[in-house]
């Protein structure tokens, strides 16, 4: 199995879910971060005074998906969530060595 | 050592202070003094509480006087005590990093508790007792003079009575109104050196400021002192300031511009993210400031009467032009009406018009409410980025230039249509009065910048002295001055 | 391209207005005009800082009046601005996403700004000034014939007084009310499209809602117009409306509906999640809104008298009692008492008793705040849902259906016990008045429903063309407004 | 099963009573009884409203007194709402854990409904009715002879006043000031259970307790009962309580211990994290309980006159004692001044000058308010930890323990230079009264205690078995009572 | 070394700590997550307008564990947040390549 | 490709940045946890109640990197966050089997 990690934009994060869920993706897990990447170092003014936004609010999305689905799921990802903008965000890919659901203890990809 | 001395120690004396008092004013009770200055009489109401006694009509009618007066100035007290806390406590708090929040609402809350004591056992004394040129007397200490006697020949309780006859009201209630102005005014200060001042050095400052600025400046303009208008002791005839111009929002304004320059800047001014953490809080408090202020302006009229509903107008009317003006300018200039430059515009306004409440008509405060509203966008923003101070929540860009511009002003728009102060003669320069006014407005404008400076820059060294340096450490600054003294936090979410 | 030199410069006229007006009007204020439809006299009180003069027991007694009554207008002007902020901004603060909750703020803050200025310079006069059927007149232009003027002859200033001798207030004060009247309705309005109307869309919006519905209705119920009671122009014989529910809630909740209909539902409205993003906003507001709300009613007695506290009593029953219809209603139909039941029900009741506050008897009140719980809770529930409109705030499932069952219910229970407002008859049904009242009543709420729905229409289709629609962009909502219009964030942890 | 009947359906009786009940009012209406303990009396200012007829210089005068009186109680009657909501549910709902927070609020705006509901049918008849020792009787059940009544003599609406004359306010103005305390006072109990209780156990305790509990309180000490100063039937003399020592801070005070300990305490308490989850509100709250108490103190004169600048200046200045009593305690003794402690502070100074308001002067208040800010601190902290009850929000160890100081502390320092109340006699120790006054004041203060532990005891065994257990569920403690109650979140960011 | 990441209900997040803690599982990190899974799509009416909670607040706990005990860690935490209704969330499994305290420089199983 | 995830104290999180700058490390992602360690169990008293405070607040840091340079990072961020008291935190290191930039689809090392 593997998970898929992808940082994406805020208001990108409905048709980002919307595409999986289109594409029988039944679950992911969704946090708040912030980023810093290329799309960084603009600097603002409040009130007369500079500052740095070093960081802009970026939302992480989780999901764990078997080998085979895992191209499909990150194409998904990549066209739902394209500005073609600096600062779209990275998919990151990992393995996984297990998976369980908690409710039944079932593990591997019938957990998923 | 002498940090950690002072900590807790220093406030220890007044609150034995306050305990032993009592018993001190208790033992000089039994003979109630003659209070020269004020009328002071049996008030009728008190005597209605014998049902025999017939009642004269006019009896009732000046103890209806005092009902009226009384019902609109204590409300006025609770109006500007509400501009502190919840008040400015929001708007202030609303502008910091979330990691200093309640800092900032400390400073108010104890403010609240710590000024009123020395205003009861002091504060009131020095700026209204007696009528020399420099500073009050002892007349009002511990409330002497002020609080009900009991007197053994009427067999009755009396009550020292404040105001010209028959708008009269207790001097009680105009202790008390004075006495929020004491808080509010050392709160605002608080504004410019917020996020990295400690809070004993902070307490200690306002004790002291206070007691040698606030106290002598506000005998100079309101009792007798020598920027009275048309007082005894004036210089070039005195200012007109209706409700503080000079004596809370200069003050408070030059004086936050002497304390952010001499504390220095924030630790990442300039580069790091310092954007107010709760722009809510900040609008809502601005709301809450400008229901206040009404207290604050028309309450100065001291009665509730004609003059005191056009007070109320030209405040209102001044703090929505300012909203426009600043929103406007901000518009014009960025591209965007920030909600921040809405509230803002709102207290440039309000301020702009504290000074000049009780002396002009609708009109020109619309004309100043604008002026300050641009004015003060613009000293925020790039008078401030040009020279570099750090004035953290501009106090002095709003304070201190509204407050000028209000004073100044005032001497252009002042009209005797609205308070005829001046027996029949005409007032400022548009009134026809010529430019008397406008340059005594000017001179107590200098003396008070001068003052506020010197007075401010000698007061921080004593008590970076005693308290070994104005600031937090830079561990402290980091870690936010909530956790680090006080060891909480604003916001826990479970 | 006309979307942006509509941007900021639409009220750059505004502004040079206010600066340039003053000049204007100080030319013209030598003679002072002398007020026919009001009785403006020298005030006892001015003549009282002449202390050489002796002052009659009458004098004493009249200022004296004027200053209870007074002081309770001038507590009722505070509230009520109170009310729209902080009150309204927190209440419907709360009830936005948290991305949009500046936005709300905004309009607000911005609309006290707006709204003021466009009162003092003319709005006043449309509504009050002369007597006809339909428009105010210029009488108060400028704050002519209210603000004090200085008379010559009697070398004093002199103040326009209002009201039935002896309970006179300024005129100043009058004006300052009705003002706040004038910010909060347009205010109210924003509950409709909040989350997705263009900033400058609702500036203008509320410049020509305010000008051309506000102000004529205004004149026709309270200013001898064609909807006042008993009136010589009166249709029907006019309606009872005590302090707005057919200028005020009725107005504002059917354009609210209008507004929300034209401008379309919220992206995503019906699947998302839109759920209030602060519900203690919303609790804390609706306090406010209830406090505040005593100004609004008890204050349109214009005086402080036996009525007032007739008025403030049936407010705060009706508050209550709406709190405990909405929650029961809630709680048998869906299980569970809601904490935004709760505040919305204070909310129901206390808008359906505005119209009614001078006229109904406590018992009474009890049973329209119940009325009103239940109805609006259903109007808000299973109403809108059927019609699928997204009152997003539901400034119309609230004050418009609350503001209609008030307007009629008055007809069922005014009784001359409390207000003997028509020479000694009696009035609603339950008084034994017939049903005459309840018809004036329900003609003035059809031709006040009538009004809006067009005036609304063609407004927003103004409005639409010169700002290039009414609309955010599909980006700007899903950003959220915050960000989009202004640039700014509500709440940043740092 | 009985849980289920009694959720929704008490409540709907008295819904359907609010919607009943006018028709049998009006019914009654036809012949307005004398009342016979208060001097009820056509007013001035309705017979002005007949333009012809020629008024009185002491007619206007009588008006204006009613004005200025009424003024001031308006407000304060306001003020005393506004510390409800939003005051109180700020201030709680600061304190207690975020999954909490709305039932908290709910409380308190749930209780503004209801207890207002059951005040305006009974329970001011129960508590201020007659004069009877032990309980009110019915003379203003449903506002009978409170409201205005329609007078076919006179031909004209006549109103019941209150109070000496010429001190008098119509007694609607008096039952609505009263009954703002019949809000506040079950409120402050919730302090105790907060983050446990049930709703629907919480909302019948308070029916109960308020009928059972505060209207014979109020009786026994405001309405010539057994506990009236000097009254016909007093134990020891009676109590001196100016504004609530007894009445409101004692009585839920200590029935808030009784509570924690039945109810037991939070799951977790003790060892999991329950800081307050936002002490920004707590602080606000504070502010705003410090400027309603103005309203609560200095409106029990129940008149604007000298006395209520007296009881004003004193409730402001041991609001700013109990601040520095507090801090400084709290500074010395764990080495940093709290945000909490000041807020917390300032209420203890409040609570503990509340019955002494109008008897003791300025120096002994600061006394009052510094030794209840040690004494609450030492309360909440050591007194609690060491007998390990769970009185979450410190309503026993701030109300009960500063309510019974501040009724102690009375017959120290009260003297007849503030209230006459004795014809002339000396009240306090400290005023030369010996220890008559002091020990009337224990008396009180024992006899409320007792009655507070026996009833409220009693009422909740019959809360409990009424509604199946007080306490929710586990997993509805866990999950919080936002959730588990009202379906709701208090804070969503989107 | 395991990486053990659970999705947990809110409100077990006590008693799972409580049971790790048992174990003698020294160290652990929380992060406030959404979760979108078999739970999602139940719509809820507020004021009569009806929206999907599509996402429902979690907690995602993150352990480190040797090898050895990641079983025993797993087994623990799907005892302890069970409750047998859709939505108990999941355990993913990952290997870590290496493990640093950062106040020692230690590394590898002496690091957790 | 590596991901280093940190744990570290949140007033070192700006020099943290400030040293991957520094070493031209591009991007990062950064995520609010609360952690639990050796640092936990400390109690508190309020109003004199007791309480444990089990977790302290931290923050996550993500980066990723390829081979070569996961040592550097590793070192730098050690430098930059440690104090040599308890809670300093931890830092994890795990392979990645994709990245992709989501803007063009950039994948591998490119990506970063
Ligand atoms: N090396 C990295 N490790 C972890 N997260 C990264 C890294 N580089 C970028 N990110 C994340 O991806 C987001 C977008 O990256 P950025 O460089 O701004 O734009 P783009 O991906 O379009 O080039 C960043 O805000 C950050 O959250
Ligand atoms: N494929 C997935 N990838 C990542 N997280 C998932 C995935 N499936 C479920 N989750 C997480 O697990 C939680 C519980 O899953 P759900 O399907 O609702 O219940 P259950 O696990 O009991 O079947 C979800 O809320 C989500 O946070
Ligand atoms: N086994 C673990 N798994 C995941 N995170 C851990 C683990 N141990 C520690 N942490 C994280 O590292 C932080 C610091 O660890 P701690 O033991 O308190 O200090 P130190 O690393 O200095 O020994 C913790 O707050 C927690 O967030």
């Amino acid at each position: 199995m593997k998970k898929i990690e992808a940082i994406v934009r805020h208001f990108k994060l409905e048709d980002v879910k919307n595409a999986l869920s289109e594409q029988g993706i039944a679950g992911m897990t969704i946090t708040e971060v912030r980023g810093f990447g290329r799309q960084k170092g603009h600097t603002e003014t409040y009130r007369g005074t500079e500052y740095a936004v070093d960081f802009v609010p970026k939302v992480k999305i989780e999901v764990a998906v078997d080998h085979e689905r895992s191209q499909l799921v990150i194409d998904t990802i990549i066209k739902a969530a394209q500005t073609g903008q600096i600062g779209d965000g990275k998919i990151f890919v990992s393995d996984l060595s297990e998976t369980i659901r908690i409710r039944t203890g079932e593990v591997g990809n019938e957990a998923l | 050592m002498l940090e950690f001395s002072l900590r807790g120690y220093s406030f220890a004396v007044l609150f034995a202070a306050s305990v032993v008092c009592p018993t001190v004013v208790i033992a000089q009770q039994a003979p109630p003094q003659k209070i020269e200055t004020e009328s002071a009489e049996v008030s009728g109401t008190e005597l209605a509480e014998e049902p025999d006694q017939e009642l004269s009509d006019r009896q009732i009618a000046e103890s209806a006087a005092l009902a009226g007066h009384n019902a609109w100035m204590l409300t006025s007290t609770a109006l500007v005590l509400f501009m502190t806390a919840p008040g400015l406590a929001m708007f202030y708090g609303g502008l910091v990093r979330s990691k200093n929040v309640l800092s900032v609402l400390m400073q108010c809350v104890f403010l609240m508790g710590l000024m009123t004591v020395l205003w009861a056992l002091y504060g009131y004394s020095f700026a209204f007792g007696g009528d020399g040129p420099y500073f009050g007397n002892g007349e009002y200490l511990f409330m002497q003079n002020v609080q009900r006697t009991w007197d053994d020949a009427a067999g009755a309780a009396i009550t020292p009575l404040f105001g010209e006859y028959p708008a009269q009201i207790p001097t009680l209630t105009h202790m008390l109104f004075q006495g929020m102005f004491f808080i509010i005014t050392p709160a605002l200060i608080c504004g410019a050196f917020a996020e990295r001042m400690k809070f004993n050095a902070m307490a200690l400052f306002s004790i002291l400021w206070g007691t040698f600025v606030y106290c002598p400046l506000c005998h100079w303009v309101w009792d007798g002192g020598i920027l009275t208008f048309g007082g005894d002791h004036s210089i070039a005839g005195g200012a007109l300031d209706f409700a503080g111009g000079t004596v809370v929002h200069i003050s408070s304004g030059i004086s936050a511009l002497v304390c952010a320059i001499v504390i220095g800047r924030r630790r990442g001014f300039g580069h790091e993210d310092m954007r107010p953490h709760n722009l809510t809080y900040t609008v809502i408090g601005a709301g809450m400031l400008w229901v206040g202020w009404f207290g604050f302006n028309a309450g100065s009229e001291l009665a509730s009467d004609e003059l005191t509903s056009s007070a109320f107008a030209v405040t209102h009317f001044s703090a929505a032009a300012g909203v426009l003006g600043w929103v406007i300018y901000e518009w014009l200039t960025s591209g965007k009406p920030s909600v921040l430059g809405a509230a803002s515009g709102a207290v440039a306004g309000l301020v702009c018009i504290t000074p000049a409440a009780g002396f002009v008509q609708p009109m020109p405060a619309l004309a100043m409410g604008a002026i300050a509203g641009v004015m003060c966008a613009f000293a925020c923003g790039t008078i401030k980025r040009k020279f570099g101070y750090d004035d953290s929540l501009d106090a002095f860009g709003v304070h201190g230039v509204g407050g000028t511009l209000g004073a100044i002003l005032t001497g252009v728009f002042a009209t005797r249509a609205c308070w005829d102060i001046a027996d029949g003669s005409k007032l400022g320069v548009i009134d026809g009065g010529g430019i008397k006014v406008l340059i005594g407005q000017i001179v107590a404008t200098a003396v008070t910048w001068v003052f506020s400076i010197v007075a401010t820059f000698i007061l921080l060294k004593v008590v970076a002295a005693l308290t070994g340096g104005l600031r937090v450490s830079e561990e402290g600054e980091i870690r936010g001055l909530d956790d680090f003294d006080h060891s909480e936090e604003g916001y826990i979410i479970h």
